[in-house]
């Protein structure tokens, strides 16, 4: 493999890391507060693919993007609302079925409206846009993705480190109890929460469904948990640590398909969270908590 | 002394009887009764994996979603060693029949026909038996994580598995990505006098008698112990490790053989049969029918494949009352429908059909006056 | 005095940098019934937790009928933040988990209640049983053990007559009331066959006349059963009531040792309850 | 005229009855102290109030307000708020930042002056105001709730605790920083498994047993009862 050839995939991996990386921090954000796996995360991130296909449709883009955002965030919260929020005080297996059972009820939903048939993903002029260096090709949103990521993280940083909302969430994933002693709602906090994971997840879905150039119902499901695993790779919890996390499976898998191994980069993905569950259940960057009997 | 028969045993047999010759009865009028057949082997197979799920699930306390994994490698050992040599070459067109299982299944085609009518028991429980061994040391592993961590850790192990029968790597064993065909159907049992329709029924019902007779031996307890409070059963001196382990590895057991019976029930299996939807589709029947009810599963499982593949095929179809077009019917409204009420289970009716009850004759008559206010 | 049951050299169980308990030596002597009380947080649940297997001690050891059935040593990152008072260096590493303890003789109840809420009376009581089952897997589904399974059953329904419990024998446990629970849960350690028996608070939430009760309960078992006890309590008219003696424990130290009176009278001990008289 | 009323208040976990139906109120302004064993219910008490446990039966009135049944974070609102037992700090969060959480419903405004008189009690908290809360020591972090439940600029704080685990010395402190907010109008409900120094603090005390209350009385009469001691150590045989 030449040169050339080897950094034309790091730059394909990379941008896939970064929409990734993305919607891995909507995993780990929603589960630093709720310790829940949000198994229908991946499908509120491939309803955003259709969400564009459809509002490109009749709007121009800049509209369309800014519809796709809003109507995703607002997906997200009412999700939360309608199929987490009762069942706060149930056991753990409870919520998370109720998670599996929104994922399914959204692939089905979408198989309705939209048909199995892959819908093609319509072209951002823009986007699509072709740069050469010197050997290197790559279209802008080759480009943009990893460069948007860095700066949405860093956005979403400051938000968290520096505002009293951020305080708030910080202060409710490590204790509902005291947090509510606070004065601090909770429920708009776990709200804010899947807001933003749900409108990471819709920036992350334009940026790698402008890619891929297709979306069918099921197109959130394997993505979907391979964020989750970057999430646990990074430390779940842990935002920077998603966002590595998503790099590098990102990069890892664009490297197995160009070697090709294809079919066993998804085993490697998972093969991965296997490995780090036993080895590190912290994941790279999480930090150790002391169960008590 | 003489045994006095229950008036409940009596129902129980009476209804086993009627099953029995309807069964019967469905297999002289194969050829009109498609539809009930079809659905009634689907349900019988779906029960015995939403039943060894639940054993986990339910009565272990292990959130595991593994289940599509294990059956695939069950239905791919059934597959490969049932598939009729002649056929052999015609599947594996593409990319030719690996030598060693040619050889294998040349040296079968020899043996004396008796043994022939055995081969696809002995295939179902080679591939049970290997799914085992593989939960054997994969729990070793993945049993010391809990709960959303365990349930994710196994889903990615269906994955892997799935993933490498998929590989262009094993193609001359899996096919890859062209899957397996030409599967023969079910078998007839003891030289003919259970009929092949019925052979799946008396599996599934050998397989759910063993894992009920299990969950209400001691070692069944014990698992019901960890599932209710896994501090106090280990300090009531139950290995964790040891009972979990063996659980695991039962379950995986018996979705194999679930596995093998759908690989002869649809004929023909590829990778993406056994995709994380199907996990999903048995969890969901473990939910409907109750999470740590064997019965609630079995039933579950009969009607959540009757209402998807049959009842409630008319929301697929557009309809028309009185002139009038109803909107909304066409293909795929069946499974929102579906979804949605199961989002209803999940969220309002959270037991489900069964709770953690069993079926018995006196719960039916005294149901009325039991239900909760 | 009698010979120990139980024993603990030097046993330290540090969290990091805290240590919850520190250098505790404790001898239970066979047949008696011995209390450990002191303040919250003195580390009076760590130090049950350790000797049940649930924590491996950061450093000394628990000897229980002369076998040791936990030992450690501080070692690497623990090395250097170790705190503990006892220097002289244990070599050996000895783990058992809670179960094998279980096995070994030892039961114990929690402080907050662990019944298995889900399931009957009878089978809470039955299941601590299956510990010392021998069919197999196989015998046991297939049911070739029935004679095993017949004595399981008669010997459960015995422990509870024996407790008073039989009459909600196929009550679901968590539908007791309260007193009962408590009861269930000793029970249950009994069906375990224990010669020595750890209870973490048994008379937590209860009002006087409950405790008195259970009292007499605790000492009516131990009779019956030949058992030793070691109990963690906060009713102070139980432990007074029952113990042969008492150790006290504050800041995860041992403070005092002695009989009740003793201990009633001890000025360190009352300060520790009461505070300090800052006046 | 009494800030808090507690009236017949009783609150059942699952078959357990942790309160059985208590009354006891406290006067503005005061020192009012709830003792009790461990188990008895006190925490339960505190929790109630706050809105955190649900009350099997009777009710609880602040400021002839009844307040039983409504959002902790209206409760917080209304100017009562409680110092949680085993200090339960944010350790992931800074200590400036614990601090701003307890002003979470004041005004920005607010906020600074709060922050000010806050630094002022503990000066200690100025100095390591960018230290992870995790990072303190016992009566530092103990320090640091009393705090940051003073920025919610409360008229009325509830303590579940305050010496749990703490050097006698460090305890001392904490007490004569109780007393102090408690000289700048702040009334104050303590609860204590520490007698002798809740007592010897509080303007009145009530002593808790298994749920109901025994005895009542002021801080001094209290001290001087055996009975209180019996509470605590058991009848002698």
């Amino acid at each position: 493999m030449s040169m050339t050839t080897i950094l034309q995939h790091c730059l394909t991996g990379i941008s896939l890391g970064g929409a990734y990386a993305l919607i891995a921090i909507g995993y780990t954000l929603v589960y630093g507060i709720l310790r829940l796996i949000n198994f229908a995360h991946g499908d509120i991130f491939m309803m955003a693919g259709y969400f564009m296909i459809f509002s490109l449709a009749s709007f121009p883009w800049p509209a369309a993007i800014l519809i796709t955002l809003v109507v995703t965030t607002v997906m997200g919260i009412a999700i939360e609302r309608i199929a987490y929020k009762p069942l706060r005080e149930a056991p753990r297996m409870s919520i998370m079925i109720s998670a599996i059972g929104v994922s399914y009820l959204l692939q089905n939903l979408s198989t309705y409206l939209f048909t199995a048939i892959p819908r093609g993903y319509p072209e951002i002029p823009f986007l699509k846009r072709i740069f050469r260096v010197g050997d290197l090709s790559a279209s802008f949103v080759t480009v943009l993705t990893p460069l948007l990521t860095i700066v949405l993280v860093v956005i979403l940083m400051t938000l968290i480190g520096r505002t009293k909302t951020g305080m708030a969430m910080r202060a409710v994933s490590k204790d509902f109890e005291t947090a509510k002693l606070m004065g601090i709602n909770i429920n708009a906090i776990v709200s804010v929460t899947f807001a933003i994971g749900s409108f990471l997840a819709a920036v992350g879905s334009i940026l790698y469904f402008t890619d891929r150039m297709s979306v069918t119902p099921f197109s959130g499901t394997l993505p979907g948990l391979k964020c989750f695993v970057a999430a646990v790779f990074g430390g779940i919890g842990n935002i920077p640590g998603a966002v590595v996390g998503g790099f590098f499976i990102g990069i890892v898998e664009t490297l197995l398909v160009a070697l090709g191994y294809s079919t066993f980069s998804d085993a490697f993905t998972f093969l991965l969270l296997i490995v780090m569950l036993l080895v590190k259940p912290t994941g790279l960057f999480g930090e150790k908590s002391v169960e008590k009997v | 002394m003489k045994k006095k028969i229950s008036k409940p045993t009596i129902y129980s047999l009476g209804a086993l009887a009627l099953f029995v010759a309807f069964l019967y009865w469905l297999d002289a009028n194969r050829l009109t009764q498609g539809m009930v057949i079809s659905v009634l082997q689907k349900g019988a197979i779906l029960a015995l994996v939403a039943t060894s799920m639940n054993l986990l699930n339910g009565f272990t306390g292990l959130f595991s979603l593994g289940q599509a994994g294990f059956m695939s490698i069950g239905a791919y050992t059934t597959a490969i060693l049932i598939i009729p040599v002649k056929n052999l070459d015609g599947v594996y067109y593409m990319n030719g029949v690996h030598p060693a299982i040619k050889a294998l299944r040349v040296v079968m085609a020899q043996a004396p026909p008796f043994m022939q009518t055995i081969f696809p028991f002995v295939a179902l429980l080679l591939g049970a038996t290997i799914a085992a061994l593989v939960a054997l040391v994969v729990g070793l592993a993945v049993l010391r994580l809990k709960s959303d961590y365990l349930a994710i850790a196994t889903l990615g192990l269906s994955e892997i598995v799935r993933s490498i029968f998929s590989s262009p790597q094993f193609d001359q064993i899996t096919n890859g990505s062209y899957g397996l065909n030409k599967i023969p159907n079910f078998p007839p049992m003891f030289f003919g006098l259970i009929p092949s329709l019925i052979t799946p029924f008396i599996i599934t019902g050998v397989c759910v008698a063993f894992i009920v007779l299990l969950i209400n031996s001691s070692y069944g307890r014990a698992f019901k112990a960890i599932r209710e409070d896994e501090i106090a059963a280990e300090a009531m001196g139950i290995s964790l490790y040891k009972h979990k382990e063996m659980s695991f590895v039962i379950s995986s057991f018996f979705s194999a053989i679930a596995g093998g019976m759908l690989a002869m029930y649809m004929r023909s299996i590829e990778a993406k049969t056994f995709s994380i939807t199907l996990t999903y589709d048995i969890l969901l029947i473990v939910v409907i029918g109750g999470i740590g009810s064997v019965t609630g599963s079995v039933v579950s499982a009969f009607l959540v494949t009757a209402a998807k593949e049959w009842w409630l095929r008319f929301f697929d179809q557009p309809l028309s009352l009185f002139g009038f077009e109803v909107p909304l019917f066409r293909t795929g409204f069946r499974m929102v429908i579906f979804s949605i009420l199961l989002m209803i289970v999940v969220l309002i009716y959270r037991k489900g059909l069964f709770g953690t009850n069993e079926f018995s004759w006196t719960w039916l008559t005294s149901k009325k006056a039991r239900r909760k206010p | 005095m009698r010979e120990a049951l139980l024993l603990t050299e030097h046993l330290t169980m540090q969290f990091g940098g805290v240590v919850a308990v520190d250098d505790l030596n404790i001898k239970i002597p066979t047949g008696e019934i011995t209390a450990l009380i002191g303040p919250n947080g003195a580390g009076k649940t760590t130090a049950f937790n350790v000797i049940t297997g649930g924590y491996q001690p950061t450093c000394g050891r628990v000897i229980f009928d002369g076998q040791i059935i936990a030992e450690n040593h501080p070692r690497s990152k623990m090395k250097k933040i170790y705190s503990g008072t006892y220097t002289e260096p244990s070599t050996q590493t000895v783990v058992h988990t809670p179960d094998q303890i279980t096995r070994l003789g030892m039961a114990r109840t929690f402080q907050n209640i662990r019944l298995f809420k889900d399931l009957s009376v009878f089978e809470n009581v039955l299941i601590a049983k299956h510990c010392h089952i021998k069919a197999s897997l196989f015998g046991s589904t297939f049911r070739l053990n029935r004679a095993e399974e017949r004595a399981m059953r008669a010997e459960s329904e015995a422990l509870l007559d024996r407790v008073g419990l039989l009459s909600s024998a196929n009550e679901k446990s968590s539908s007791l009331p309260y007193g009962k629970q408590r009861r269930l849960e000793i029970a249950r350690a009994l069906a375990t066959g224990p010669r020595l028996l750890l209870l973490d608070e048994p008379a937590a939430g209860m009002n006087p006349k409950e405790t008195d009760e259970l009292s007499a309960f605790i000492v009516e078992i131990k009779e019956a059963f030949g058992l030793t006890i070691f109990l963690i309590e906060h009713h102070m008219n139980l432990v007074m009531d029952i113990s042969d003696s008492i150790y006290v424990l504050d800041y995860g130290k041992t403070i005092a040792y002695g009989t009740p009176a003793e201990i009633q009278n001890n000025e360190r001990v009352i300060q520790a309850y009461l505070g300090v008289d800052e006046s | 005229m009494s800030i808090l009323e507690i009236r017949d208040l009783s609150v059942h976990y699952g078959g357990i009855v942790a309160l059985d139906g208590i009354s006891f109120s406290v006067k503005e302004g005061a020192i009012v102290t709830l003792i009790g064993a461990n188990g008895a219910g006190k925490s339960t008490t505190l929790r109630t109030i706050m809105g955190l446990v649900h009350a099997a039966g009777g009710s609880v009135h602040y400021r002839g307000e009844k307040i039983t049944g409504l959002d902790t974070r209206k409760i917080v609102e209304m100017g009562l708020v409680l110092v949680p037992e085993g200090r339960r700090v944010f350790p992931n969060l800074t200590v400036l930042e614990n601090l701003k959480l307890g002003s979470y419903l004041q005004h920005t405004r607010h906020e600074a002056r709060n922050l000010e008189h806050v630094y002022d009690l503990f000066p200690r908290l100025l100095e390591r105001h960018w230290q992870l809360a995790g990072t303190l020591s016992g009566g530092e972090q103990q320090m640091l709730a009393v705090g940051r439940a003073l920025m919610a600029n409360p008229t009325m704080v509830m303590m579940d605790e305050p010496s749990l685990g703490l050097a006698p010395l460090v305890v001392k402190d904490i007490f004569s920083i109780i007393r102090r907010i408690n000289g700048e109008g702040v009334t104050v409900l303590l609860i204590e498994q520490n007698a002798n120094v809740a007592l010897h603090t509080a303007d009145y005390g009530y002593v808790l047993q298994t749920g109901s209350i025994t005895l009542k009385g002021t801080g001094t009469e209290l001290l001087e009862n055996e009975e209180v001691k019996v509470a605590y150590l058991g009848k002698t045989r």
